[in-house]
C-alpha cells in the first residue's frame, strides 16, 4: 500500500477537527452510576486470575475449546514490540456471544474478553501486551459451543542493548 | 613498479606531516564539500539497494523494508497512540503565553505548514536552528521557561507543527556561507563517526544494514529516517523528540550522550534532513 | 646471617605498608583513570562502560576492598584511553564509510 | 476535563464501525519503576458501549491490554446520527464516560 498522504490525513483530520464530524460530549469523570456499577458485577474476576489459559477458559466458560479453522485470528509473526502487540480475531460460526483472548506465556494467561450481543459482529482488534514469546489463543463462544484459534508470536527486545 | 613506490612514499611523507603536528586537514580532505553531490549519492545509494521501494516510501523508516512490521504499523496507524499528543500540542501552541503572545507570533505563517524548513542555518547566530531550539527561543523571548527537549510537552509541539506539514517536502536550505557548510561537515562527520565501546558509527547502522533485524527492530533506512519525527515509541510507552532520540541511540553502542540540542546533535539533524530533501513530512510518527 | 635479616627486612617492609599503601595506590590508580576520562571528554568520546568501571571502583573502595578498587580504576583507566585512541582514529577515517 | 476516550463511529449502511483509542496507563502491576520500585496495577477492567440504552460492546479488560487501549468491532441496528454511550470503570474505581454521534 502506497503512502497516500491524502488519504491518511482526511482520517486524521476527521478526529482532530471534530466540527461536524465526531462530536465528543464528555460527561466528564461519572461517580460510578448504577448502569455502570452493574455491570462491574459480573467481572470475570476469577478467570484472570489464572495462572494457565486452560484454567483461565475453565473458569470463564466452564468446558473446553475445540481448535476450528472457522476462527481467524491475525497476530504478527515477530511483535514490534512486546508493549504493544495488536491481534485480532474475525469468525463465520453463527450466533456467537463471547470472545476471549489469551496469552500463554503472560504471568495471567487471559487478556480480554469480549460480550458480543446479538446484531454484534463476531469480530474484534485489540492491542495486548506480551511478556515473551508465546502462543496467542482466540477463542469464540457460538451456539452454546467453544471454539480456538491459536498462533504463536515471537516476542523480544528491541536495540543492540547499550 | 614506480606506481607501488609512489603510495608507499605518499603515506611516509602524510605521517611525517603529522607527527610533526602539521594540520594536513585540508590536503587529505580531499574535494571541497559538495552537499548537492552527498545528497545525490546518498538518495542513489538507497535506490539502488532497495529497488522496490517507492522513494516516499523510505520516511516510514523498517515499515517500508518488512511486510510483518509493516502489517503492525498499518493497524497502530488506524487509531494512532501519538492522537494525545497531538492534540495536546495542537491546544499548547494556540495557548497564548502570560504576555498574550503566542508560538504563532515567533514563526512564519504563524507554524502552520512550516515543519519542512527545519533545521535552517541561522547566518546571524551562525549555528543551526532546530524546530524544538526555535520552539525554546519563543518562549525565551516571551518570558516564559524553556520546555525539556525530551520530555512529552516539546514532543507534542514538535507533533503538532510536524502534523501541519504532512505530505510536504523536506526543503533544507545551505546558503553561500562557509560557516553553514561547516556545520553541515561537521553533521556528515558525527553521522560516519564510529563511537562508544561497540564501537558503531550512525552509518554502521543506518547505512551498511537497513532492513536487517536487530532483535525485534528492523533497522530504518537513513534516508529519510527524520521525516516522521516526533515518534511514539512502543519502547517508551511514550512521545520521543529528535534529541531524545539521538541521545538513545547513542547509549545503544554504549557511548555517552551529548546533552540534547548540543552543536554536533543539530549539525547531525542539519545534514540527515539535508540529504532527505524532497522526502515528504510525514510525523508525528509511531515506531516500535 | 645478613642476608637472612636483609631479606627479612625485605619482606617486613613490604608486608607493612601493603595495607596503607593500598588506600594510595588506589587513590593514585583512581586519579590516573579519571584524568584519561577527563581527556576522553575534552574529545566529546566518552562511554558509559568507562563511567560504570569508575563507579564501580570507587564503591568498592568505600567498602574497603581495595584489590578490586584498584582493579576496576585499572580497567576504567583502559577502557578511558581505548576511547581516547578511538577519537583519534576516527578523526580522519569516518571518510572511508562516506557514501560515494 | 477533556475526555479520556477518543471514538470513531462511521455507519454504511446497516453496520457501524466503531475504533476506540482511551488514554489510561494500564498498569500491570508487573512492572518496577526507575528506582526498582513496582508500579501498582491500574488498568480498566471494563469498557461498556451503549446504543439505545442496550449494551452492542461489553469488554472486560486484564492488565495484559496495552496502554492507551484500542478495540475495534461492529454492529449492526445503528443509523447515522444515533448517539453512542462509551463508559470504562478501572481497578481503583476511576470511571469516565462519553457519547459519540455515529457519522
Amino acid at each position: 500500500m502506497s503512502f497516500s498522504i491524502e488519504q491518511f490525513s482526511a482520517t486524521r483530520r476527521l478526529v482532530l477537527q471534530g466540527a461536524g464530524t465526531v462530536v465528543l460530549m464528555s460527561l466528564g469523570n461519572l461517580v460510578a452510576p448504577p448502569a455502570l456499577a452493574a455491570a462491574n458485577d459480573n467481572y470475570p474476576e476469577e478467570a484472570f486470575k489464572q495462572k494457565a489459559d486452560k484454567d483461565a477458559i475453565q473458569a470463564l466458560y466452564g468446558r473446553t475449546a475445540e481448535a476450528s479453522d472457522k476462527v481467524k485470528l491475525d497476530a504478527p509473526e515477530i511483535a514490534e514490540n512486546g508493549a504493544v502487540v495488536p491481534i485480532a480475531v474475525t469468525t463465520t460460526l453463527e450466533n456467537v456471544t463471547s470472545i476471549s483472548f489469551l496469552v500463554s506465556g503472560n504471568p495471567n494467561a487471559l487478556a480480554a474478553s469480549y460480550a458480543i450481543p446479538s446484531g454484534t459482529l463476531p469480530s474484534v482488534s485489540n492491542r495486548l501486551k506480551m511478556q515473551q514469546t508465546s502462543n496467542v489463543i482466540a477463542i469464540v463462544e457460538a451456539g452454546g459451543k467453544l471454539y480456538s484459534a491459536t498462533k504463536e508470536v515471537k516476542v523480544t527486545v528491541g536495540g543492540c542493548g547499550g | 613498479m614506480r606506481g607501488r613506490f609512489v603510495p608507499a612514499l605518499f603515506l611516509a611523507l602524510i605521517s611525517a606531516a603529522l607527527a610533526a603536528g602539521v594540520i594536513v586537514q585540508a590536503a587529505t580532505a580531499g574535494e571541497t564539500p559538495n552537499p548537492a553531490a552527498d545528497a545525490k549519492a546518498f538518495r542513489d545509494f538507497y535506490v539502488k539497494k532497495f529497488p522496490n521501494v517507492k522513494l516516499e516510501d523510505f520516511v516510514n523508516g523498517p515499515y517500508s523494508l518488512n511486510e510483518d512490521m509493516r502489517r503492525q504499523w498499518q493497524e497502530k496507524e488506524e487509531f494512532p497512540p501519538y492522537e494525545f499528543a497531538l492534540e495536546s500540542g495542537k491546544e499548547m501552541f494556540a495557548t497564548p503565553f502570560k504576555n498574550g503572545k503566542t508560538y504563532a507570533d515567533c514563526f512564519e505563517n504563524g507554524g502552520i505548514g512550516v515543519r519542512q524548513n527545519f533545521p535552517y542555518f541561522d547566518v546571524k547566530q551562525g549555528e543551526v536552528v532546530t524546530l524544538e531550539l526555535a520552539l525554546n527561543r519563543c518562549r525565551a523571548a516571551n518570558g516564559e521557561a524553556p520546555l525539556s527537549y525530551v520530555k512529552d510537552d516539546m514532543a507534542s509541539l514538535t507533533a503538532y507543527m510536524a502534523y501541519t506539514s504532512r505530505g510536504k517536502p523536506f526543503d533544507i536550505r545551505i546558503p553561500d556561507d562557509p560557516r553553514a557548510l561547516a556545520a553541515y561537515e561537521n553533521g556528515k562527520r558525527y553521522f560516519y563517526t564510529r563511537r562508544g565501546q561497540l564501537n558503531f558509527s550512525c552509518a554502521s547502522c543506518h547505512v551498511q544494514s537497513p532492513g536487517e533485524r536487530l532483535r525485534a527492530e528492523i533497522l530504518a533506512p537513513a534516508l529519510g529516517i527524520l521525516n516522521a519525527m516526533p515518534i511514539y515509541r512502543s519502547e517508551w510507552a511514550g512521545m520521543g523528540t529528535i534529541s531524545r532520540r539521538f541521545i538513545t541511540c547513542n547509549s545503544q553502542t554504549r557511548a555517552v550522550p551529548e546533552e540534547a540540542q548540543s552543536e554536533n546533535y543539530r549539525d547531525l539533524e542539519y545534514f540527515l534532513s539535508y540529504v532527505s530533501n524532497g522526502l515528504p513530512i510525514s510525523g508525528p510518527g509511531a515506531r516500535p | 646471617m645478613t642476608r637472612v635479616l636483609l631479606i627479612a627486612s625485605l619482606v617486613i617492609a613490604a608486608a607493612a605498608p601493603a595495607r596503607a599503601a593500598s588506600e594510595a595506590d588506589f587513590k593514585a590508580a583512581y586519579a590516573a583513570a579519571e584524568a584519561a576520562e577527563q581527556e576522553a571528554g575534552g574529545l566529546r568520546n566518552q562511554w558509559i562502560t568507562t563511567e560504570t568501571t569508575l563507579s564501580a571502583a570507587k564503591t568498592a573502595a568505600e567498602k574497603g576492598d581495595f584489590d578490586a578498587a584498584i582493579a576496576s580504576a585499572k580497567e576504567a583507566e583502559a577502557l578511558a584511553k581505548a576511547s581516547i585512541f578511538q577519537a583519534a582514529s576516527e578523526k580522519e577515517r569516518w571518510r572511508d564509510a562516506v557514501i560515494h | 476535563m477533556a475526555s479520556t476516550i477518543r471514538v470513531r463511529a462511521i455507519a454504511n449502511g446497516d453496520t457501524t464501525e466503531v475504533q476506540a483509542l482511551i488514554q489510561h496507563p494500564m498498569d500491570s502491576g508487573f512492572v518496577k519503576d526507575a528506582q526498582g520500585q513496582l508500579i501498582p496495577a491500574h488498568f480498566i477492567q471494563q469498557l461498556t458501549f451503549e446504543h439505545n440504552g442496550k449494551g452492542v460492546f461489553i469488554a472486560d479488560w486484564g492488565p495484559a491490554v496495552a496502554k492507551d487501549p484500542y478495540v475495534k468491532f461492529a454492529f449492526k441496528g445503528a443509523a447515522k446520527g444515533d448517539e453512542l454511550k462509551i463508559s470504562w470503570v478501572d481497578n481503583k474505581g476511576a470511571s469516565d464516560s462519553t457519547r459519540a454521534k455515529i457519522q
